[in-house]
C-alpha cells in the first residue's frame, strides 16, 4: 500500500523506519504478553494495521508426551497446561478419562472438584484482572492486592493437594485423597473474606476513569464473531452470548447449586474485565453452597484400578467450563494403557484466533490490554 | 445414535449428493460420529450450522488422527496337495490395510445446547492424498486449530486463508504428532550464529596473546 | 551553647553572638560567605556561582537517592509488601546499592545506533532539568540564581527534555524507542502549554516574572491564621491541580509514563539504555519530577514560607524541603494508583480539558482581582465560592461531557436466563 | 559533513541555542528566553519531526559535498562573518555597555507594555497570521484521498459487527 520501494539499507540510512508504517515484533521478550508470545505488528503511527500471532515458543508438544505414556501418567502433565488452573485441566482429563471408561464418581469427591475448581477460578480471574490492570499500567498495585488472595486460595489448594500451583489432585473416579480435618471450615473463611476483595477490587477499578477510558469499546469481538470463532469462557459470555459449560452440561453436580451467568452486551475489554468480577461473584455462592451441603463418604471409586489402567477401545471428548474457557481432551483408546490419540482442546490458543480483528484499528498500547483481556497462559497455548 | 440417525437423514435429505456414514463408538462415552466425504464436508458443516433445527453453530474442537497402515490377517481355508493327496487347511493371508489421517471436529450448539456432534473426514491416504477442505470459512474457530493439525499432522487444508505451521517452526521438516515419526537426536540442534561468534571471539584472543 | 546564642561565623568571617534560630535560618548563606572570604579576588565571582551550583547539586542529588528509596518504600506499602528493607537502617541505603549496580553494569550500545547522540542524550536530558533547579527559591535568600524571568528561564531550559528524548529515542535505531520519543516529544509539547497556562495566572496575579518575588507576594496571613498561599484561593487551587496534572505529564510520570510505557514499549526512548546512561535518564527523570515539585510550590503553596506566624522559627527552607516531600509523595501515591492514559487519551485531556481549563482560570483569576472590592459583610467568602463555582462547574461538567461523549461510564450486566 | 538531516536539524537546534545566549549576554533576558522556548523547544521538533514523517526519502541525506560547494560555503560564510565583525566594531560601546551589568536593557514589564499598548494592532495582525498560517497548515496536512485501510479493518475482513461469514462467503452463507 504504502510500500515506496527502496530496500531496506536505504530505510535504515534514511533514519528510522518507514514514516507512514511501522513493523514491530512484540514479544518473545516483551513484558507484556504473558510468557514468549509474538505478535507481528505493523503499525501507522500508533495505529495498528496488521497483526499476526506468533506462537510456539513453549511448545513441547504435550499430546506426544501423552501418546507414549499412561493414562495416569499424563496427569501431571495436565497442570503444566494452564499452570495457574491446575486443578480444572486435572477436572476435565479425568472427565474425559471418565467418560472414556464409564466411571462413576463417589458424590464427596463431586463436591470436592467443584469447590477446587470454583476456587481455581476465583484466583484466576483475580490475578487475570490484576494483570490487566498491570497491562494497563497499574504499576503492579492490583495485581499485589489480587495475589494477597490468591495466596490463601493456594494455601488452601497446598493443605488439599500437597501442592501450591501444580496440584495434580484429580483422579479418574475421584479425587486422589479426602480434604484434611478443619479444611472445609478454612475454605469456608476464605470463601467467606473472599467477597471483601471484590467489593474493595469493584469499588477502586470498575468507575476509575483511566479503565473505563482505556477499556471501554476497545477490542470488541462481536457476538457472531464471538461464535463463529469459537471463543469461550469470558471472552465469549462478554460478547453477549450466555453460554457456560456448567449450565449446558450439568457436568458434576453442579445442577444442584443455584448461580447466574452474567453476559456483557459491548464485547470489549472492560466487559469482559467486569464479568469475571462477576463470575467471581457467583462462584462465591457455589461455593457457600457446596462446602455447606458436601456430604460425607469415599473420595474415589475403589474399584478403579489407577496402576493398570486399560480402558476398552473407544473414544470420548469430556470438556468442562475451566476459568479462561472450554477446556476439554479428546480421547481414543485401542485398549492399550497409554491413549492412541490424545487431544487438549486449549482454551487460551482458541480465543486468539479472533485477536487480529479485535486488535485493528485500535492503538499499540491496547494491545497489551486485549491480550491481557482475553487471558491467556501460554504453557497452554503452545502446549 | 438414534438422534445422529436423525441428523444424518435431514443432511442427506438437504444435501442428497453427499453421503455421510455413521461410525459407532464402541467405548462407554456414546459419542458417535459421522463420517463424511471430504468432497461435501463443507457443504455438510455449512448445512450443520445453519439448518435450524440443527444450528451446530459452534465448532469447539479440531483435531487429527493418525491411522497407521495396518495388517489385517485372515484366516482362508485352502485345498493344498500334500503327499499326492489333497487336503483342506486353513491358512493365513496377509491383508494390507492402507492407512489414512482423519480430521475429527466436535460441534456444539450455543443456540440449543445441544452437541457433541462428532464429525468425520479421512483423507486418501498418508502420503500424497492428504488434501481436506478447510473449514475456516465457515468456522472461524477452526482456523488456528487446522494450522496445527497441519502442522503436527500433515493434513493439508484446502481453502485455509493462511496456512502455515503453528507450533513448530519454518523450515522444520516432518509432522510430529504422526504415529511413525522419529525424534530426531537433538531437536535444538540447527546452524546458529554460534560458530561465527566463535571463530571472532578466538581471533581476538589470538590477538591478545591468550589461546 | 547558652540560651542567648551561640559564637557564629557571619558575613565574610566575621563572629557574632547569634540565636539558633537565626543561625539555622541564616547558616548557609553565611557558610557561603565564609568560605567565598578566604578566596582570591578573581576567584570570588566563580566561587560565589559556584558554590550554590554544587550544593543544590549535591542536595537534590542526596534527595534523589532518597526519593528512589521512598518511591520504593512507599509503592511497596501502598501493595501490601515491606519495599526494599535490607541495606542500611529500613532499607534506607538501597539507593547506595542501586548506584554501585548501576555504574558497574555494561554499557550496551547497539551496534546500529547513532554513537554520538547515543551519548549525549542523557547529558543533553540532566543538564537542563539541573539548571532548572537554580532559579528555585529555595530558602530566605537562598537562591541560586535569581533573574528577572526566573520562571520563564525554568521553562526555557525545560524545553531541551524535548530534544533529548528524540535524540535518545531515534539515535537508538531500536522501533520501541522511536515510538517512545514519538511519544514523548507528542507529550511534552502538549502539555507545555497548560503547564505554562497554569503558571501564568500566578504570573498575572504577582505581577512578576522572578520566582524569588513570587515568593515574597504570598507571605502574610489572612485573620493571622490563613497564609496567604495562592493556593488558598480559588484560581490558586485550580492552577495547583492544573499545574500538577501537567506537570506530571511534563515529566513523564505516571499516569502520564507513556514514553516510558514499560508495559507497550518495554522502555520507549530508554529501552536502549543501560548501565550509567540509564542511571543518568533516571536521575534526569527524578530532577525534573523536584523541579516541577518546587515549582509548584514557589507558585502556588507560598515556596518557603510557614503555614503559621508561631512556625517562623523553624528554618525558612526546612518548609520548602517539607513541602517539596509533599509534592514527591503526591506523585508517588499517583503512581502506585493509577493506570496509564492513552496516547490520544493523553493529548485530547492536554489540549481538550487541561487548556481551557487554563485559559479559564485566568479569567477567574481576573475576576477575583475585580471583586476584591466588595466590602460588604460576608464578601469574602461570597467571592471566593464564586470563584470556584466558575472553574469548578465547569471542570466537573466539561469533563462529565468530555466521557460522555466517548460513550464511557459504568455499565450494569443483566444475567443468561 | 554532517550528511544526516537530524544531525543538521540537531545542529541548527544547537545554534538557536547559542543565538539565545548571546540574547542573555546582551542584556534582553526575556528575548533570549523566548527565543530558547519557542526555537529550541518547538520550531526544532517540529523540524524533526517533518523530516522524519516527509515522504520523500531523497531529503533525509544530503549528498556529499563537492568542491564547489566547499568554497561557496566557505565563502558565504565568511562574508557573514566580516559583515557582522565590521556591525560589531563599529558599534559604539562594545564590551559592556550593553551588558547586563547596565545599559537601557528593556525591562520585560515595559516590553509587554508596549506590545499590549503602542504595537498592539501589530501583535494582533501578526498573532491573526500565524492563526491563518497555522490552519492552512493543518488543512495542507489532512489527507486527500480517502483515509486508507489504518482507519480501520482489514479490507477483506469485516468490520465488528457484521456477520463474519457473509462478507467472507461473498454474501452466499449466514
Amino acid at each position: 500500500m504504502i510500500d515506496r520501494g527502496g530496500s531496506r539499507r536505504d530505510e535504515c540510512e534514511a533514519g528510522g523506519e518507514d514514516a507512514g508504517r511501522l513493523e514491530v515484533s512484540m514479544g518473545p521478550q516483551h513484558p507484556s504478553t504473558h510468557g514468549v508470545f509474538r505478535m507481528d505488528v505493523v503499525l501507522e503511527g500508533e495505529t495498528v494495521v496488521r497483526l499476526k500471532p506468533v506462537f510456539g515458543y513453549l511448545h513441547r508438544n504435550h499430546e506426544k508426551i501423552a501418546e507414549q505414556t499412561t493414562y495416569l501418567g499424563s496427569m501431571p502433565y495436565t497442570d503444566r497446561l494452564d499452570y495457574f488452573c491446575s486443578l480444572t485441566s486435572n477436572w476435565a482429563y479425568a472427565l474425559a478419562v471418565e467418560k472414556l471408561a464409564g466411571l462413576a464418581v463417589p458424590e464427596r469427591a463431586e463436591y470436592l472438584r467443584v469447590i477446587t475448581a470454583e476456587l481455581t477460578r476465583l484466583q484466576n480471574h483475580a490475578c487475570q484482572m490484576g494483570f490487566m490492570l498491570q497491562d494497563l499500567g497499574a504499576m503492579g498495585t492490583p495485581m499485589m492486592y489480587a495475589f494477597r488472595e490468591r495466596e490463601k486460595i493456594l494455601d488452601l489448594f497446598e493443605s488439599l493437594t500437597g501442592s501450591r500451583m501444580m496440584c495434580n489432585y484429580m483422579r479418574f473416579g475421584g479425587c486422589r485423597a479426602d480434604a484434611p480435618a478443619g479444611w472445609i471450615e478454612a475454605a469456608r473463611g476464605v470463601v467467606g473474606d473472599f467477597p471483601r476483595f471484590l467489593d474493595e477490587y469493584e469499588a477502586l477499578l470498575a468507575t476509575n476513569e483511566i479503565v473505563m477510558a482505556r477499556t471501554q469499546g476497545v477490542g470488541v469481538l462481536p457476538r457472531d464473531l464471538a461464535i463463529n470463532a469459537s471463543a469461550s469462557g469470558p471472552v465469549l459470555r462478554a460478547s453477549g452470548v450466555g453460554y457456560d459449560i456448567r449450565k449446558t452440561d450439568r457436568y458434576g453436580v453442579y445442577d444442584r447449586f443455584d448461580f447466574r451467568v452474567p453476559v456483557g452486551d459491548h464485547g470489549d475489554c472492560y466487559d469482559r474485565f467486569m464479568l469475571r468480577l462477576l463470575e467471581m461473584r457467583e462462584s462465591v455462592k457455589i461455593l457457600e453452597a457446596a462446602l455447606e451441603q458436601i456430604p460425607a463418604g469415599p473420595v474415589i471409586d475403589g474399584k478403579v484400578k489407577l496402576r493398570n489402567f486399560k480402558p476398552r477401545a473407544g473414544e470420548a471428548y469430556g470438556r468442562i467450563e475451566g476459568p479462561k474457557g472450554e477446556i476439554g481432551f479428546y480421547l481414543i483408546s485401542d485398549g492399550s494403557a497409554s491413549p492412541y490419540r490424545y487431544r487438549v482442546r486449549p482454551p487460551s490458543l482458541i480465543n486468539l484466533t479472533a485477536l487480529e480483528e479485535m486488535c485493528l484499528g485500535q492503538k499499540v498500547a491496547d494491545v497489551v490490554v486485549i491480550l491481557g483481556s482475553i487471558d491467556i497462559v501460554l504453557g497452554e497455548v503452545d502446549r | 445414535m438414534e438422534r445422529l440417525a436423525s441428523i444424518q437423514a435431514r443432511i442427506e435429505a438437504a444435501l442428497p449428493e453427499a453421503k455421510l456414514a455413521l461410525a459407532a463408538n464402541p467405548g462407554a462415552s456414546g459419542q458417535h460420529s459421522l463420517v463424511v466425504e471430504a468432497a461435501h464436508l463443507e457443504a455438510v458443516a455449512r448445512r450443520l450450522r445453519d439448518d435450524p433445527e440443527l444450528q451446530f453453530d459452534y465448532l469447539s474442537n479440531v483435531t487429527g488422527v493418525d491411522w497407521l497402515d495396518r495388517v489385517e490377517t485372515d484366516k482362508v481355508r485352502v485345498k493344498r496337495e500334500y503327499q499326492g493327496e489333497e487336503i483342506e487347511v486353513e491358512e493365513s493371508v496377509e491383508r494390507r490395510v492402507p492407512g489414512y489421517l482423519e480430521v475429527v471436529y466436535h460441534l456444539y450448539s450455543v443456540a440449543r445446547g445441544t452437541g457433541p456432534l462428532v464429525l468425520r473426514v479421512r483423507t486418501g491416504n498418508r502420503t500424497d492424498r492428504v488434501d481436506v477442505p478447510s473449514l475456516a470459512n465457515v468456522f472461524r474457530g477452526a482456523e488456528l486449530q487446522e494450522r496445527e493439525v497441519y502442522d503436527l499432522f500433515g493434513v493439508v487444508f484446502t481453502g485455509h486463508p493462511d496456512l502455515r505451521r503453528l507450533l513448530m517452526w519454518e523450515g522444520f521438516s516432518g509432522h510430529p504428532m504422526r504415529k511413525d515419526y522419529v525424534e530426531p537426536d537433538d531437536y535444538e540442534y540447527e546452524p546458529t550464529p554460534h560458530g561465527e561468534v566463535a571463530a571472532k571471539a578466538s581471533r581476538r584472543y589470538a590477538k591478545r596473546g591468550q589461546p | 551553647m547558652n540560651m542567648e546564642g551561640i559564637l557564629a561565623l557571619t558575613g565574610w568571617g566575621g563572629l557574632r553572638w547569634v540565636g539558633p534560630v537565626e543561625l539555622f535560618e541564616r547558616g548557609p548563606v553565611w557558610l557561603r560567605d565564609w568560605a567565598v572570604g578566604w578566596l582570591p579576588e578573581g576567584a570570588k565571582v566563580w566561587a560565589e556561582g559556584l558554590i550554590p551550583a554544587v550544593a543544590v547539586l549535591a542536595v537534590f542529588g542526596l534527595l534523589f537517592g532518597l526519593a528512589t528509596v521512598a518511591e520504593r518504600k512507599l509503592l511497596g506499602r501502598i501493595q501490601n509488601r515491606p519495599g526494599p528493607n535490607r541495606v542500611g537502617p529500613y532499607g534506607w541505603l538501597q539507593f547506595a546499592a542501586d548506584g554501585v549496580k548501576m555504574l558497574t553494569k555494561e554499557d550496551v550500545v547497539p551496534r546500529s545506533a547513532d554513537r554520538v547522540l547515543h551519548f549525549l542524550a542523557p547529558i543533553v536530558m540532566l543538564a537542563p532539568v539541573a539548571l532548572s533547579l537554580a532559579v528555585i527559591p529555595y530558602g530566605r535568600d537562598l537562591v541560586a540564581a535569581d533573574p528577572r524571568c526566573g520562571l520563564l528561564f525554568f521553562f526555557a531550559v525545560g524545553s531541551a527534555a524535548e530534544v533529548a528524548a528524540f535524540m535518545a529515542g531515534w539515535s537508538s535505531r531500536n522501533k520501541y524507542s522511536l515510538l517512545g520519543a514519538m511519544r514523548a516529544i507528542a507529550q511534552m509539547i502538549s502539555y507545555e502549554l497548560p503547564l505554562v497556562l497554569s503558571a501564568l495566572t500566578v504570573v498575572m496575579m504577582a505581577g512578576s516574572l522572578s520566582l524569588v518575588e513570587i515568593v515574597e507576594a504570598q507571605s502574610g496571613y489572612w485573620w493571622g491564621v490563613i497564609p496567604r498561599w495562592h493556593v488558598m484561593t480559588p484560581w490558586g487551587l485550580a492552577g495547583l491541580l492544573l499545574f500538577m496534572a501537567a506537570a506530571a505529564a511534563a515529566s513523564n510520570r505516571a499516569p502520564f509514563d507513556l514514553p516510558e510505557g514499560e508495559s507497550e514499549i518495554i522502555g520507549g526512548f530508554m529501552t536502549e539504555y543501560s548501565g550509567f546512561k540509564y542511571a543518568i535518564f533516571f536521575m534526569g527523570e527524578y530532577f525534573g519530577m523536584f523541579a516541577v515539585s518546587g515549582l509548584a510550590v514557589t507558585l502556588f503553596l507560598g515556596g518557603w514560607q510557614a503555614p503559621l506566624a508561631v512556625l517562623e522559627a523553624a528554618p525558612s527552607y526546612g518548609w520548602f524541603f517539607l513541602k517539596l516531600g509533599v509534592m514527591i509523595a503526591w506523585f508517588i501515591w499517583v503512581r502506585g494508583t493509577l493506570p496509564r492514559l492513552r496516547v490520544d487519551h493523553l493529548l485530547n485531556f492536554g489540549w481538550k480539558y487541561l487548556l481551557p481549563l487554563g485559559a479559564l482560570n485566568l479569567l477567574v483569576a481576573m475576576v477575583w482581582r475585580g471583586l476584591g472590592g466588595w466590602a460588604f459583610p460576608g464578601a469574602g467568602a461570597v467571592r471566593w465560592l464564586a470563584c470556584l463555582a466558575m472553574i469548578g462547574l465547569p471542570a466537573i461538567l466539561w469533563g462529565r461531557l468530555l466521557m460522555r461523549s466517548r460513550g464511557w461510564g459504568p455499565r450494569v450486566y443483566r444475567y443468561a436466563s | 559533513m554532517l550528511r544526516r538531516l537530524v544531525h543538521c536539524a540537531l545542529c541548527w537546534t544547537l545554534s538557536m541555542a547559542g543565538v539565545a545566549g548571546l540574547y542573555i549576554l546582551a542584556g534582553a533576558e526575556f528575548l533570549g528566553l523566548a527565543q530558547l522556548i519557542v526555537y529550541v523547544g518547538a520550531v526544532a521538533i517540529l523540524i524533526v519531526f517533518a523530516i522524519l514523517l516527509t515522504q520523500r526519502r531523497e531529503l533525509l541525506s544530503i549528498e556529499r559535498l563537492t568542491a564547489g560547494s566547499w568554497v561557496t560555503g566557505v565563502a558565504v560564510a565568511g562574508l557573514v562573518a566580516g559583515c557582522l565583525w565590521i556591525g560589531l566594531a563599529y558599534t559604539r560601546g562594545l564590551g559592556g555597555a550593553g551588558g547586563a551589568s547596565g545599559g537601557p536593557a528593556l525591562e520585560t514589564r515595559e516590553l509587554g507594555e508596549l506590545l499590549m499598548g503602542r504595537y498592539v494592532v501589530a501583535f494582533e495582525v501578526a498573532g491573526l497570521v500565524l492563526t491563518v498560517a497555522l490552519i492552512g497548515a493543518v488543512i495542507l496536512a489532512l489527507p486527500f484521498e480517502q483515509p486508507r485501510e489504518a482507519s480501520g479493518r482489514r479490507a477483506d475482513r469485516p468490520a465488528a459487527g457484521e456477520g463474519w461469514d457473509a462478507r467472507r462467503q461473498g454474501g452466499q452463507g449466514a
